[in-house]
């Protein structure tokens, strides 16, 4: 560590809250939490790996870089609902499926139209869906969406039969590389699609 | 205010279907179906909204200005066929043929003059609200569908941490045992009088540890059994301890001449002699 | 890509088959590929990740060479018996176990009673401790406090069959953070907060 005592008196004009050495070190660790790390990785859980303490804003200056660091890589890291992890760039995938052909399954409309209805309207009910949609929404339906982690329930409407009402989850945000629900496709651009084609 | 026109183009949103394994693309340009496509037909469709959807579309009309004669008698052929063929899932199709009669029917009824703002409201208002808010979600669907998926579009990185070796030992703390006790004493009714009277751990200790130091199984001389330096209520206690031991027939203690030296060893000893 | 241009007239004695450029390419699918695969990637599905055709000694050449590029990470690039992978280094495990604590184990509540009762009534036989509890005692209770250091047979008792003596060791107390049995809660105090308890 001799490169320590040399570098510590260099920095007498402005003393870093964190020592150089053991800044690499933390961002050795860092990385290393968000290769394995299976979910993503909050700014509060990733405080716990450092010996000092940390606000978010070095926090987030760590994790700037270590995403400046792998540019020009297959895998990026990112910065989703739940917090930060690695995924493989969309271009890799062509690669990885040489490896590993299966696919998830693709959803049907009627699964997609209703996690699209959750999502713009929620929290909804299984009757305002069926509303919107004009036919019973089947309970294989939901079934799928809160089995794959998507849609869960927050609570039942104060009405005859306190039906339940449901609401996109953070898992849905996580999958989509999204971090809020604002970054859906907007409802008004998809309207003023709808009317320019109609203008057209 | 101009009319909302809803394009040829959006026809392609419905998914093509096979009939006896042809692709078929669009749907037929006429209303006619043939019987064993209807099925298929009625799979492509989300439902009333969307089959009501794809019949403007094909025609090129406008949704704000739905000519419902002509729509409902299309869609009613539709719905003579379904309920041919698949009645189980033409429930919702019928009820949208009973609202579009309704509408129907109340636009041949003379308006009357107008009285109130609502009086004055299109029939078709709200089948035109549902009809938008359905190809809203529709469209919503598709783009949320094109957005890349974890698993699908992108892998998630996942390196293996190696679960080392460490193995995770239960942890034990002193209100553990107290609670065990607790449960103990709760559940077995234990005399309290017999069993919660004072416990002298320290002696209990000490012939725990007396014990061990006869654990060779050899005579010890009494006074080994003594840490001198320990203090003088340690010695009491180690006395009492001993004592305790003996009681129990724990250990056995003899001295073979008056004021000779006094020896103690573990009361197994003696049986297996 | 200028490198490329001065690089390749260099490399005009052995005419590679894979182009450099290709090589970097190739260098960045693999290691994408080894990040996201849950399995160790054998040679054989690694070729596939190759537009060019490789054979084992080019394809471990590159693998080699990313796990140089990787040297001094958290994370290393190992060769196992099914194939490669990447693998958080042991010495990591501490840093990461901050994040996911694995929640420990309880033991059973016969083992904790039997502990209890050794405890504070040692040294007792199997037969006191199945007289306190009024149900037998497995051995293998008592052999998970044996195997843990807690408890040990320091003698038997002069009766019937030579029953073993139980005794609490001095692991127990270091565990317990104790100096001495005198220090566990008193059974006096025990004894009235039941009561208290019954009383309530």
């Amino acid at each position: 560590m001799s490169e320590q005592v040399e570098l510590l008196p260099q920095s007498e004009t402005i003393v870093p809250e964190v020592v150089l050495a053991d800044t690499r070190q933390l961002k050795r660790v860092l990385e290393t939490a968000l290769l394995t790390s299976a979910e993503p990785l909050s700014l509060v859980e990733m405080k716990k790996l450092s010996d000092v303490s940390l606000d978010n804003r070095q926090l987030e200056g760590l994790l700037e870089e270590l995403a400046q660091d792998w540019q020009g890589r297959g895998v990026e890291l990112t910065h989703v609902a739940s917090g930060w992890r690695f995924c493989a760039k969309a271009e890799m995938q062509q690669y990885l499926d040489r490896i590993n052909p299966q696919k998830p399954p693709r959803y049907s409309r009627a699964v997609l139209e209703t996690l699209a209805i959750i999502a713009y309207h929620q929290p909804v009910t299984r009757g305002d869906i069926e509303e919107i949609r004009g036919v019973a929404v089947s309970s294989q339906v939901l079934k799928t969406l809160e089995t794959r982690g998507w849609v869960e329930v927050v609570g039942t409407r104060d009405a005859p039969g306190k039906p339940e009402l449901f609401a996109t989850t953070k898992q849905l945000l996580d999958d989509l590389n999204l971090r809020a629900l604002q970054e859906l496709p907007s409802l008004q651009e998809i309207g003023a699609l709808l009317e320019q084609d109609t203008a057209a | 205010m101009s009319a909302y026109k809803l394009m040829e183009t959006q026809v392609q949103l419905i998914p093509f279907v096979r009939i006896h394994g042809e692709p078929m693309l669009e749907l037929p340009r006429d209303l006619y179906i043939p019987p064993d496509a209807l099925e298929l037909v009625l799979d492509t469709f989300q439902g009333p909204l969307d089959l009501l959807l794809y019949l403007i579309r094909k025609h090129n009309l406008d949704v704000l200005d739905i000519p419902m004669a002509e729509l409902t008698r299309q869609y009613m052929s539709y719905i003579e066929m379904m309920k041919k063929h698949r009645l189980e899932l033409a429930a919702d199709y019928l009820l949208m043929a009973a609202v579009l009669i309704e509408i129907k029917s109340r636009m041949l009824l003379p308006r009357p003059p107008k009285v109130g703002e609502e009086d004055g409201e299109d029939p078709r208002a709200e089948l035109m609200r549902r009809l938008l808010e359905y190809e809203k979600m529709k469209l919503a669907a598709q783009k949320l569908n094109e957005l890349p998926q974890s698993g699908r579009d992108f892998e998630i990185v996942q390196v293996l941490i190696e679960n080392t070796v460490r193995e995770r030992l239960p942890e034990v703390s002193v209100e553990d045992l107290r609670l065990a006790w607790m449960g103990l004493l709760a559940r077995a009714k234990i005399n309290t009088h017999h069993k919660v009277r004072r416990e002298q751990l320290s002696v209990r200790e000490q012939m725990t540890h007396i014990l061990r130091c006869l654990q060779g199984g050899e005579f010890v001389e009494f006074g080994k059994l003594f840490d001198v330096e320990s203090g003088v209520s340690k010695m009491v206690v180690t006395f009492i301890a001993i004592l305790e031991l003996a009681k129990e027939y724990l250990v056995e203690i003899q001295q073979s001449e008056t004021l000779g030296s006094i020896y103690v060893r573990t009361s197994r000893v003696i049986t297996a002699e």
